[in-house]
């Protein structure tokens, strides 16, 4: 297979970064429940440990709010921590630790000092695995200063993401969906990056911009292609990073169609599309906009274990057909 | 199941271990029925799983029985437990139903909890089990919440905490068990020591050798048991209960056991030996070796094994069929459950 | 003074409004940090454990994720503990008994208990105490189904939404910002409720509603006192409750007024007011709005200690007067 | 300070206690120079929070030099130290410059953090002092990661992480302590226990009589030291350091020492009585029990002393000073130290 267009998991993108960075630099390490000989709840470290060895690829016990911290530790004096949250959820324990700490360091202490820690949190629903194990809580740390927060949705953009977000002094969060580690994707070899703070157009279009974020990209590029169809021709924003914010992509897109729609996993109120919508609605795109921002999120529920029910508290592509037609055919 | 049944086999014999002193031959027997009835449900769920019928995870704990029996063992209905990701067998011995059990599973409407919560949040409030929990010592700090309204509201309940090696290092372990000790509230903390959390091995994340050496950190009395023996569970349990019952506080018990299985649905079993497994299941099976001290007393017979081993087995070939009969949820039914219905 | 007329403060009437529940309810009992005999860092239990005594105000160790799931599992088994955060800082610590377990017990276990925890936190910034002891976090909490959350802003419905939230069989949340505890207002004896899910509006208008909340409902009305002078006839509406959001008196007043600002302290970005601004604009509100929608929030910083950043940290008067009059101004 | 002075005391005397042994007659003088400082610093900053040139609140140490100099004695400057909202005392200890602190207090851009962090946040990162913290055990998992970095990177340093009695009670002291034993990083625990954690005594918030008792708990040693003892803290210090060093892991030292000020700005001192405050004023003083073995020992005299007091008195008007003359943040800098600048 020809290497330019060689195909990896969104996983293997993520552990290729992994590697590469710590070849590259002896300050790399992980942190982690299980991502050792275990390889990681959703085998994201996988081999990792057999290459680097376990002083590099540590194993935590089940400690998060310790671990978190410790992490921030170590990336205030010299190393440069990826920490592991084995399910989104259970950084619900760390909170102290990322946004009194982490987020606040830099500022509190006057600039003296840098946070350099990248934190993962394979996140959202869909695996059977209920209300405790199946959150998208990037709204939370997006509303918090002093922390990046990005939600990459192609392999591609995981492993440039996670390289940039290596190399960036601050401390960076990525929420990995859990259904995405498993697409497969083109990944160059090789070191690159993908910036932190850019929006990407994924789709052009002139009727409809739908500023989507991770799994929901893949959903809206499906809902668009349907759409298309019925002439009715969608622009898909990858939202990418959901701190900070790139303003300048999702207004020119507005700007262009007139028409928004956010869709996002999360519980729909004050999840990420609430910003999406107010953002827009504040700035000069108001004036071009032909109809209501519409906004599709989760359910106002926790993730329900029944497979039918927890399908149906997302977002599905009928949603967006339904919303999308509802938004561009209800006006002129 | 009875606090204290009549004690038939100690009127012959006072050297033998506590449960043929303490418990009837009836209770004996009922005992083991559990016993069976935790590892077929177990096993059942994860053919049924295997089968397609049952999705998400689950997270078995075959080999484990005798310490959630023998736990359970002295408890009254009214009192209260929390449970784990690893709770199929405390809810069994809790006196769950596996009919409603295999039911939620299956996401059915007849399931302990409406097909919501599934095997990580199985629970039987009516019978006292308040849930098992997706979190690990996500359930210490609630069970520690009951037992204080056990002793406000002067119920005379005593609530059982169980949880993993793995929980001990998680800080609500350590907030929960020093208030539970300064309170001096009723309630056992009972760490199921499978030697793994996941695959990291209790000595890779504990600083200390026992489980129970922390016990003294909170003032409490810490005890380390053979968790794949039933009797010397059950006494444990039962001294503990004693204890928090007079109102003298907490207790640790440490229940030493294994789990034959992996972690969840996932594992490649990477961190152990296929020595160290088989020693286990050869050599200390919590059944096999409470079957073989029954029979040994006389209390049971093969054809009586048999017996237990057939109605079990009914048992969980109804309750799978129950649910695979029960209805799936109502879609119009998903927002429901959310907030307390005005009544 | 006449009873009916009396004023208390704000952290008067929260004290009386337990007191009262205590008197009536012997399972209503307090749980916090130095709430005994120290009367609570910001005196709001004051000396109700001479009265109750102290297995009724119970004071805790410095544990609040013990702290607060000892609460939950309370609630679910009989009691009705209301349970105080020192600061709302320190509920980072808690997150995973507050949302994992309190907001989703019910549901996960179909609806078999309810939790009827009150939490109180003490949130915002003015104080001098810096970006761990200032920070405004009820928007993580109104992005949880499960959960109740409440920011009252006056010392009257401090009490009636206090009694509300206790008499309410689910968890409810409630924000107290500390510059409103001295605050005094009208507060009538005896037992009454506020509903929560209400909001209020606090002063009738015509060119534009003002949603805002906790501290900057008086801001908001003190800026639109001024703005009377110049023309600008201004709709105060006081949010009060964040979840559930009361849609349709917002709603009712843009429709009304044509024009929206949402003001409030939280960090601009994914606050509450993104919420407002995001529901207003996939309502049939949207045809009504004649100028963009604005947003005045927290800045995206952490709070400074510095006297002069620290206001500068978040909205002021002025910053009400100068968004209001680009809104109405800027527009026919 | 240095690790290990020239003992000239000890060449004569070699009963005497660790620090005349350990540490030359500057190296005391020193010594009793910063406890001074401290004092002065925080009875300085009481005063000028009185008069309103200082906002916000703060929490004093006056009574508790000897604990936070003793400590930090055998601590080299490469070392490192994190500490908690009562920090001036630490800071000082480490080798802060008095002059930059207040102009901190004062919210001053010549401020250690530019006037943003204040009392609650003060740091001294170039000397090693990584922060006070407004988060009660927050420190301590931070400083468990320095001390990884230090064995990861081999930079010989050792971390010493002070807490107070309340923090014993926080997940994150159990959490940190734990993982920081299982892999034996150099790190120093210190708990100064002052008998309260704000108004709750340490026999109303702990399931154990002595902090220390708990590191039994994480398989370290567990040390109570007189914390008003200033050759006892250092000595126990010293001895931590060098198991830190030895890479044999960490210690837990509780140093039992009493603040003489209320908890806060805010404190109505209803938790414990005026006897007991006067007791440790009158009799247990760190500063004057060290003056008092000081002269004893002939290391100084009363002229010496005035020395000290009046050194200290001049940088305490100096410190001041400069605060009230430097600048205040510029407006436009609003936004800065959020993130760090592309260089
Ligand atoms: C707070 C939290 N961290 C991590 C996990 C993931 N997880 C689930 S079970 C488990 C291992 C638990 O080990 P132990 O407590 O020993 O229980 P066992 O599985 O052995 O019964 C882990 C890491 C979790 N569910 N919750
Ligand atoms: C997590 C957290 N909880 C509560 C507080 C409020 N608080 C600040 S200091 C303090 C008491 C701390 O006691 P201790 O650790 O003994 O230190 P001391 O004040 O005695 O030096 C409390 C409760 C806080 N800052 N952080
Ligand atoms: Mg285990
Ligand atoms: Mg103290």
């Amino acid at each position: 297979m020809d290497a330019s267009v060689r195909e990896l998991s969104y996983a293997q993108a993520i552990q290729e970064a992994m590697a590469l960075a710590m070849e590259a630099d002896e300050r790399v390490f992980l942190m982690g429940e299980d991502i050792g000989v275990y390889g990681g709840a959703f085998q994201v470290t996988g081999d990792l440990v057999e290459r680097f060895g376990p002083d590099r690829v540590m194993d935590t016990p089940i400690s998060e709010l310790g671990g978190a911290g410790i992490a921030v530790g170590a990336a205030m004096t010299g190393l440069l921590p990826i920490f592991e949250f084995q399910f989104s959820d259970f950084a619900t324990l760390a909170m102290e630790q990322i946004v009194n700490q982490a987020a606040k360091m830099r500022y509190m202490l006057g600039g003296e000092v840098s946070v350099p820690v990248v934190m993962r949190f394979p996140a959202g629903s869909g695996t059977g695995a209920a209300a405790q194990h199946s959150q998208s809580l990037e709204a939370w740390l997006g509303h918090v200063p002093g922390l990046k927060v990005i939600q990459p949705a192609t392999p591609y953009d995981a492993k440039g993401m996670l390289l940039a977000a290596i190399a960036d002094p601050d401390p960076v969060m990525i929420f990995e969906h859990k259904l995405l580690y498993k697409m497969k994707g083109p990944v160059p070899e090789g070191h690159y990056t993908v910036p932190i703070g850019k929006a990407e157009v994924r789709r052009e279009g002139r009727d409809l911009t739908i500023v989507a974020t991770s799994i929901m990209v893949h959903k809206a590029l499906e809902a668009a292609a349907a759409l298309q169809g019925e002439g009715i021709d969608v622009e898909v924003v990858d939202l990418r990073t959901v701190r900070p914010m790139d303003k300048a992509t999702i207004i020119a897109s507005v700007k262009k169609t007139s028409r928004l729609l956010c869709v996002y996993e999360a519980v729909k109120t004050l999840g990420i599309g609430a910003e999406v919508s107010a953002m827009v609605a504040e700035s000069e795109a108001f004036d071009y906009l032909d109809a209501p921002i519409g906004r599709l999120g989760g359910a106002e529920t926790p993730i329900p274990y029944n497979p039918e029910l927890e399908k149906a508290t997302v977002p599905q592509v009928p949603d967006i057909l339904a919303a999308a037609r509802d938004l561009v055919k209800g006006r002129s | 199941m009875a606090t204290a049944g009549k004690a038939v086999v100690a009127q012959q014999q006072t050297n033998l271990p506590f449960a043929y002193r303490q418990y009837s031959a009836a209770e004996l027997k009922e005992a083991l029925r559990k016993m069976y009835l935790i590892r077929r449900f177990e096993e059942g769920a994860e053919d049924a799983y295997m089968r397609g019928l049952i999705h998400g995870t689950m997270h078995l704990s075959i080999g484990q029985e005798a310490s959630a029996v023998g736990i359970c063992m002295p408890l009254s209905e009214d009192d209260q437990i929390t449970s784990t990701h690893r709770g199929h067998g405390h809810c069994i011995a809790k006196g769950a139903d596996v009919k409603r059990m295999f039911a939620e599973f299956f996401g059915k409407t007849t399931g302990y909890c409406k097909g919501r919560g599934g095997s990580m949040h199985i629970a039987d409030v009516a019978k006292g089990n308040l849930g098992a929990n997706g979190i690990v010592a996500g359930g210490i700090p609630i069970a520690v919440g009951a037992a204080l309204s056990a002793k406000k509201l002067r119920t005379g309940k005593v609530v059982v905490s169980f949880f993993g090696d793995g929980a001990n290092n998680e800080g609500a372990f350590h907030e929960a068990l020093n208030m539970a000790s300064i309170w001096s509230l009723p309630v056992v903390f009972v760490c199921e020591n499978n030697g793994y959390g996941m695959s990291t091995s209790i000595e890779r994340s504990t600083a200390v050798r026992s489980v129970a050496d922390r016990a003294a950190a909170y003032g409490m009395p810490g005890v380390v048991v053979d968790g794949n023996n039933f009797s010397a569970v059950a006494e444990a349990s039962q001294a503990a209960l004693a204890r928090a019952r007079r109102g003298e506080g907490p207790t640790l018990i440490e229940s030493k056991t294994y789990r034959y299985r992996g972690h969840s649905k996932s594992d490649r079993n990477r961190y152990r030996t296929k020595e160290e497994i088989e020693d286990w299941m050869t050599n200390r099976d919590p059944i096999a070796l409470f079957e073989a001290e029954l029979v040994e007393l006389g209390i049971i017979d093969q054809a009586g094994i048999e017996a237990v081993r057939e109605a079990v087995r009914k048992e969980i070939v109804e309750g799978i069929e129950f649910a695979k009969e029960s209805p799936m949820p109502d879609m119009a039914d998903r927002e429901r459950y959310v907030y307390t219905e005005a009544a």
